[in-house]
């Protein structure tokens, strides 16, 4: 198996891994380390199969699109921990409501 | 013509509560405007030409107003009976509040049944016919009391399932012959012998679509419950717009859509016709044991319309002649009988037929055009349902179903069983020394806004009967459109 | 493929899975943090290995330093009864729970992961991509750089989108939060004078980022990263910007990168006919031109989302409670 | 004159514009209502612009940077994209007159940013053409989209907008993996080119699945819906219509465009449909049953989004036999909910400002003597209800003819009783128009602006129901349902 394939599927494992825990964790940091995990996962599918070119340098394309990626991660990721940090002083939590205490 | 009672409506809507006498003006001059129209257009149709008007609804689908004979006896009944209901509604409500929004919806009411009337398709009848239940609603819970609130609620449960299951009809029969159009002797003649348990069902959904507003037994249930709406609803309920609506569809659907030949045919209009025929027992016998007089008025209204379904069901000219000519006379007749009640209530309180102990004497003039409709009811000659129940019978005994006469013998008989004790007590009973509550009008005996309507309309029941033979009377068109109907080219 | 470079790749893809694995699993949230940081910088190495240096450079920058940050940061402000307790149910109920629901996820989406790696495995072990194009066009491109000129000009558009992104973030965060300005003591004199020496070095190297990103390895969203970093140390030093400069000046500077490039995309579409058609005699320049904003708006937006809020609003909250 | 017209970059300057609105907002705060409510308009106009150049000159390209696909991004619009975009304008304009009056001081420094992005973001998907491109703009909506809804501050709001988060980023995750599969497939985002290139392979199923779950997980369709009620019913009114209005419809756009144009011909007739078709019918009667049990008006609005959510995958399974109705009706209810959807919000937003609550059973006191609101909101329930004559019953009547031409009589049923139990809802709170209640003091008057804007997309819903034959024609353009090659 060549380098490309094993770290394309080390991605799909990460992917998996971050969404089981997105599922089964109730935190909410855990939750959004959870898909930041899911994020790295699908960026390493990305660029691992850039580099099926052989001996050729790898397809940029992929390349790029993965820092803008990462760029919309940690934007997305401020967004999530402050949210959390507010709701967290407003109720005193770091988990999401119940729906079945609604 | 529908513009001249919807932009009064839409204005009236924006009416300030205290502008009285401009919505007065407003009222009645959309009322007149529409009376003229219709004459004009009567005049016209009598004289062979077209009044059509198409917009594109969807690909293939328009918006189709037409007036043909069949609409304009309907539009022209519910034009007239609008300005005597106008007038009558103006004086009922003087002093009562959300006036605005009472005769806003009271000209969208009539807007809508106007539609229906000149609906050129089956789709725009929906679509007004849906409008008249919208528009309705507001009406029945008007006093927005908790009873009101349940009775409207009753009232959509019934009415807006009725148009789910004319909505699914609609399209389906769409889907089978791509027209929606109003045809007489029917569209349908296309349509291959494979498709007929299709077209059975289709049949069956359309006429309980229907059904629920002409209050067909078993699906009546909201008709005596809406009787907590103010006088003037009532009467319109039952003599124009919902009740009418509901049985105007089942002739339209029989006649326009189907084809009486080619729903006889399909073995359809039997079981059609014994419908009719119970629930105009079932809704005499009700009526019988009800002492409030608006719930016996009520099932004598869910029993009358069924007239109408029999007539158009038995499926003979004659017969047919007597049914669409009913559509008018039990306008007439039941009108009368609900402005009557609606002055008793207004002027002595009086709900039940056990406070009506010698109220002849007391209000002499509205007694008299109350007795003239229950004989009417009864039909007894020379008033209006007399014609009726002569074409009922004769076309039923043309048509070879002699178990109508039984019918109609029976109905008239439990007709005056629940007329006569009421004509009995106001007439030959001796009044009480107080009535329930009383409201005082001076040396007159009600409000003459209040008198004048019923009188109005028991006279027109009475021409309409007298009358029957003179050119332009409902009888000649209600002849004009049997012809259309039965004879083949 | 030398079987050294095999063992070295699955050690390394192993090891990504373990450090994830831990840092989702592990009950204590600061372990998990370090964890998390611990597995960026390995996914940096990851990157390397899969011969793509600038990616390498932008996730040790923002995928493992900033994140890392913005999460220790979060951490500490999380109301203290929260932070260590990271389970929602305690542990003794959580194991009784496992095997009552937990098991559907799970064989889930092992399901589909194994499929996953199936449709992976079934693509061609030999594809270009679009790697032909980008290299006869990078000529005309202006950055000789493949992923700057991917960037900057062959999907610019997703660039000035991405960027769009960033301050949205800032505005979020903004609208949600207001900051403290107050000065803080520095923890340390250590921390306070690693700072003050850092923050210089730090910033040269932004500008060398930026300047070698046209050819090499760098750019923009590095040298961003990078002053982000920088900013992050003075705010963790205690230093806070004067008051006066919170309003419109630091506004302008958050919005620089964003505005410059609606500005450039407005003005080729103007000339050129499409938008962000750059003319190949200046393309060098104006990418250039677009990076140097778009670093200072990454670096100085980063920076104020470690600070986590609105520094206007400061005063009249305080005010209010 | 007319050159300039047909020949102006109508497309990328609606991108463009919002954005820079965004930024001005955000630099000058104080200036920011009048620059939303010109850069909002301003985009109304472009937006007839670009129908005009459609209208004349067909499907609209741009090749940003001059390099087009595969190498660069396009933005492509066709008569689908078009009315979407119209509708935006339609309903944003709309919601910028509500929200000039609902937000004051510091809440409107912070909307008016926030909106413009989300303006631009909406712009941005309903012209992408690249499928990379496609997730960027579906964060850009995401992120201004949350941050939206926590601008509420309340506790109910924080928490559902961080659910909504959460639910927001799997599902960009789920599509972007389906990106990457699709890219290294086929050596292309450029979702024309997709469709010369692909071919049935495991790649395509994958990427159907991912993306599909991930869109599917934005639209909030059945069982994946659980984020959408607590934030469009906690946030704040105006928000609450942008997201039931046109958030979830981006989504969807975005779904049925890779349906119809990638996978539809490669895996089509292969049980997806039906699914869909199965979660669709699931979607109505489960979000209709929701929205009934509803205490709160704003929950029970919400709920009912749910529903009509669920009618528009209806169509999925009926294409094979009536794909001019089934498709037409979808855009028909797109546009008719989105109308009437926004108008109830700011109905219910009305409501709420006026009584300070919006519990159902003590609306007795408020709906009365909001008239105009009154009637916004009945106006509005008849096009969800999809009685005549409105845009709902366009829509319905479409649908309900697929459905009986291919005999789908389950489907029809599903129909008929969401129609039902969308009756039972919404006269569930008509009902209180037209109780006497006594009159109470603590309530607040509600700027006129706010109560016509709601009567006004309301009264749009309804005269929707009159233009079905200009707006089918001018959605055909382009072809976007690919009804010119009729599938066998």
């Amino acid at each position: 198996m060549s380098t490309a394939f094993l770290y394309a599927l080390v991605g799909t494992g990460l992917f998996a891994l971050g969404l089981y825990a997105l599922i089964v964790h109730a935190h909410l940091l855990r939750k959004i380390l959870a898909l930041n995990i899911m994020g790295s996962g699908v960026f390493m599918v990305l660029v691992a199969l850039a580099k099926r070119t052989g001996d050729a340098p790898p397809d940029a394309v992929p390349h790029a699109m993965v820092i803008t990626g990462i760029v919309v991660a940690v934007s997305a990721t401020a967004l999530a921990l402050t949210l959390m940090l507010k709701l967290n002083a407003k109720s005193g939590h770091a988990e999401l409501p119940d729906d079945r205490r609604e | 013509m529908i513009a001249s009672s919807l932009l009064p409506g839409l204005i009236i809507f924006g009416l300030a509560e205290e502008r009285v006498r401009l919505r007065t003006v407003l009222n009645l001059s959309g009322a007149l405007v529409k009376l003229v129209l219709v004459g004009f257009v009567l005049w016209g149709v009598s004289q062979g030409q077209q009044y059509e008007t198409r917009l594109a609804l969807l690909p293939g689908l328009e918006l189709v107003l037409r007036a043909g004979p069949l609409s304009l006896l309907f539009v022209s009944l519910s034009a007239l009976l609008w300005l005597v209901t106008t007038v009558y509604a103006i004086g009922y409500l003087e002093g009562s509040p959300h006036r605005s929004r009472f005769f806003g919806f009271f000209s969208l009411c009539v807007t809508a049944t106007v539609g229906v009337a000149l609906s050129g398709n089956l789709i725009t009848f929906l679509l007004f016919y849906e409008l008249l239940t919208l528009a309705t609603y507001p009406l029945v819970v008007h006093r927005g009391t908790e009873a009101a609130r349940h009775a409207g609620l009753i009232y959509l449960r019934y009415t807006i399932a009725g148009g789910a299951l004319l909505l699914v009809a609609t399209v389906w029969l769409y889907t089978l012959t791509g027209t929606l159009e109003f045809t007489p002797q029917g569209f349908l003649d296309s349509v291959g012998a494979e498709q007929h348990t299709a077209l059975i069902i289709i049949f069956t959904l359309l006429i309980a679509g229907f059904g629920v507003k002409a209050a067909l037994v078993p699906l009546h249930g909201w008709l005596p419950l809406a009787m907590v709406a103010p006088a003037p609803v009532s009467a319109l309920l039952h003599a124009v717009a919902v009740v009418k609506a509901g049985a105007f569809g089942i002739v339209r659907v029989v006649y326009d859509v189907f084809g009486v030949e080619f729903a006889a045919n399909l073995g359809v209009l039997g079981p059609l016709a014994w419908l009719a025929a119970i629930t105009i027992i079932y809704g005499s016998l009700r009526a019988l044991f009800q002492d409030d007089l608006k719930r016996r008025l009520a099932f004598s209204t869910i029993s009358q319309v069924s007239y109408i379904v029999l007539g158009t069901a038995i499926a003979g000219p004659i017969a047919a002649i007597g049914g669409v000519v009913h559509l008018v006379h039990q306008g007439l007749m039941k009108i009368t009988l609900f402005f009557c009640a609606g002055n008793l209530a207004e002027t002595l309180g009086i709900h039940k037929i056990s406070e009506m102990n010698g109220v002849g004497r007391r209000m002499p003039w509205t007694m008299t055009a109350f007795t003239v409709g229950a004989f009417g009811m009864i039909g007894a000659p020379p008033v209006a349902g007399f014609v009726t129940k002569w074409y009922l019978g004769l076309g039923a005994l043309q048509a070879g179903q002699e178990w109508v006469i039984i019918v109609l013998a029976g109905s008239s008989l439990l007709n005056a069983a629940y007329f006569l004790p009421i004509l009995h007590r106001a007439w030959f009973q001796e009044p009480p020394n107080t009535w329930p509550k009383e409201f005082d009008f001076g040396r007159k005996e009600t409000a003459w806004m209040l008198l004048l309507p019923p009188v109005i309309t028991a006279l027109m029941a009475l021409a309409a009967g007298l009358l029957a033979a003179v050119a332009f009377s409902p009888l000649e068109w209600a002849q004009f459109i049997a012809e259309q109907e039965f004879s083949r080219p | 493929m030398t079987l050294l470079t095999w063992i070295f790749d699955s050690l390394l893809g192993l090891s990504l899975l373990w450090l994830a694995w831990r840092a989702l699993a592990c009950p204590n949230l600061f372990k998990a943090i370090v964890l998390f940081v611990a597995f960026g910088l390995l996914m940096a190495l990851a990157w390397v290995r899969l011969a793509a240096p600038d990616v390498a450079l932008a996730e040790a920058a923002i995928g493992a330093g900033l994140t890392g940050a913005l999460l220790m940061a979060a951490l500490a402000k999380l109301h203290p009864t929260e932070a260590h307790n990271d389970f929602a149910v305690p542990p003794e109920k959580n194991v009784t729970k496992v095997w009552s629901w937990q098991w559907l996820p799970a064989i889930t989406i092992l399901l589909v992961t194994t499929g996953l790696g199936y449709v992976v495995l079934s693509l061609p072990p030999y594809a270009t991509g679009l790697s032909t194009e980008v290299a006869a066009n990078l000529e005309i491109s202006g950055a000789s750089n493949p992923v700057t000129a991917v960037l900057l000009n062959f999907r610019g558009y997703d660039t000035l989108l991405e960027i769009v992104v960033l301050l949205l973030a800032l505005l979020g965060v903004w609208s949600l939060n207001s900051a403290d300005l107050d000065h803080k003591a520095a923890p340390g004199i250590v921390l306070d004078t690693l700072a003050r020496l850092l923050t210089p070095i730090f910033i040269l190297v932004a500008a060398y980022l930026l300047w070698v990103g046209a050819h090499a390895p760098g750019g923009a969203f590095q040298a961003g990263a990078v002053l982000g970093a920088a900013g992050v140390l003075l705010l963790l030093a205690g230093w806070r910007p004067r008051t006066g400069l919170m309003a419109l000046p630091l506004r302008l500077v958050l919005v620089i990168g964003p505005a410059i490039f609606v500005i450039v995309a407005m003005l080729t579409l103007l000339i050129a006919g499409q938008m962000l058609e750059y003319p190949p005699t200046q393309a060098g320049a104006l990418i250039l031109i677009l990076e140097t904003a778009a670093t200072v708006s990454i670096g100085v937006t980063l920076a104020a989302l470690f600070l986590g809020g609105d520094p206007r609003k400061n005063n009249r909250n305080k005010n209010h409670t | 004159m007319g050159a300039v017209f047909t020949e102006f970059p109508w497309g990328v300057i609606l991108i463009l514009l919002p954005v820079t609105g965004g930024i001005l907002c955000f630099l000058w705060p104080q200036i920011a209502k009048i620059t939303g409510l010109f850069i909002v308009f301003v985009v109304a106009l472009l937006v007839v612009g670009l129908a005009w150049q459609i209208f004349n000159n067909g499907v609209y390209r741009h090749a940003v940077g001059g390099w087009g696909a595969p190498l660069g991004v396009d933005l492509y619009a066709d008569g689908l994209s078009l009315l979407m975009l119209a509708i935006t304008a339609l309903v944003g304009m709309g919601v910028s007159v509500y929200s000039a009056a609902y937000f004051k001081h510091e809440q409107a420094a912070q909307f008016w940013p926030l909106w413009l992005l989300l303006l631009a973001a909406l712009n941005a998907l309903f012209l992408s053409a690249d499928i990379f491109n496609v997730y960027v703009t579906f964060e850009l909506m995401g992120l201004a989209a949350v941050a939206l809804v926590a601008l509420a501050g309340s506790r109910e709001a924080l928490g559902a907008a961080m659910r909504y988060l959460l639910a927001a980023l799997l599902g960009s995750l789920a599509y972007l993996l389906g990106v990457a599969l699709l890219y290294h497939g086929f050596g292309t985002v450029d979702i024309a080119l997709l469709v010369e290139r692909a071919e049935p392979s495991p790649v395509i199923w994958a990427a159907l699945g991912l993306m599909g779950a991930g869109l599917l997980l934005k639209t909030a369709l059945f069982p994946l819906h659980f984020w959408l009620p607590p934030a469009h019913a906690s946030a704040p009114t105006p928000v609450s219509a942008l997201l039931s209005a046109l958030v979830v419809k981006a989504s969807f756009y975005i779904l049925l465009r890779l349906w119809l144009e990638i996978f539809d011909p490669l895996v089509g007739g292969a049980g997806v449909e039906q699914l869909l078709g199965l979660l669709g019918a699931a979607a109505i009667l489960w979000g209709s049953v929701q929205a009934l049990r509803q205490t709160r008006l704003k929950l029970l609005i919400a709920y009912s989004t749910v529903a009509q959510v669920g009618y528009l995958f209806l169509a999925f399974p009926l294409v094979a036999a009536a794909g001019v109705s089934a498709w037409s009706a979808v855009t028909y209810l797109v546009l008719s909910h989105a109308l009437a959807k926004a108008a109830m919000f700011m109905a219910a937003g009305n409501l709420l400002c006026f009584g300070g609550h919006d519990r159902i059973t003590d609306l007795d006191r408020v709906v009365q003597r909001l008239p105009l609101t009154a009637a916004a909101f009945a106006l509005a329930g008849v096009s969800i209800m999809g009685l005549p004559p409105s845009g709902g019953f366009i829509g319905k009547w479409l649908l309900l003819e697929a459905a009986l031409m291919q005999g789908r009589w389950d489907l029809v049923a599903v129909m008929i009783l969401g129609g039902l139990l969308a009756a039972g809802y919404i006269f569930k709170v008509l009902g209180y128009a037209f109780t006497q209640a006594d009159i109470s003091h603590e309530s607040k008057a509600v700027p006129a602006s706010m109560e016509w804007t709601a009567l006004l997309l309301a009264c749009g819903a309804i005269l929707l129901g009159f233009l079905a034959v200009p707006v089918l024609s001018l959605v055909g353009i382009g072809d976007p349902f690919g009804i010119g090659e009729v599938r066998p």
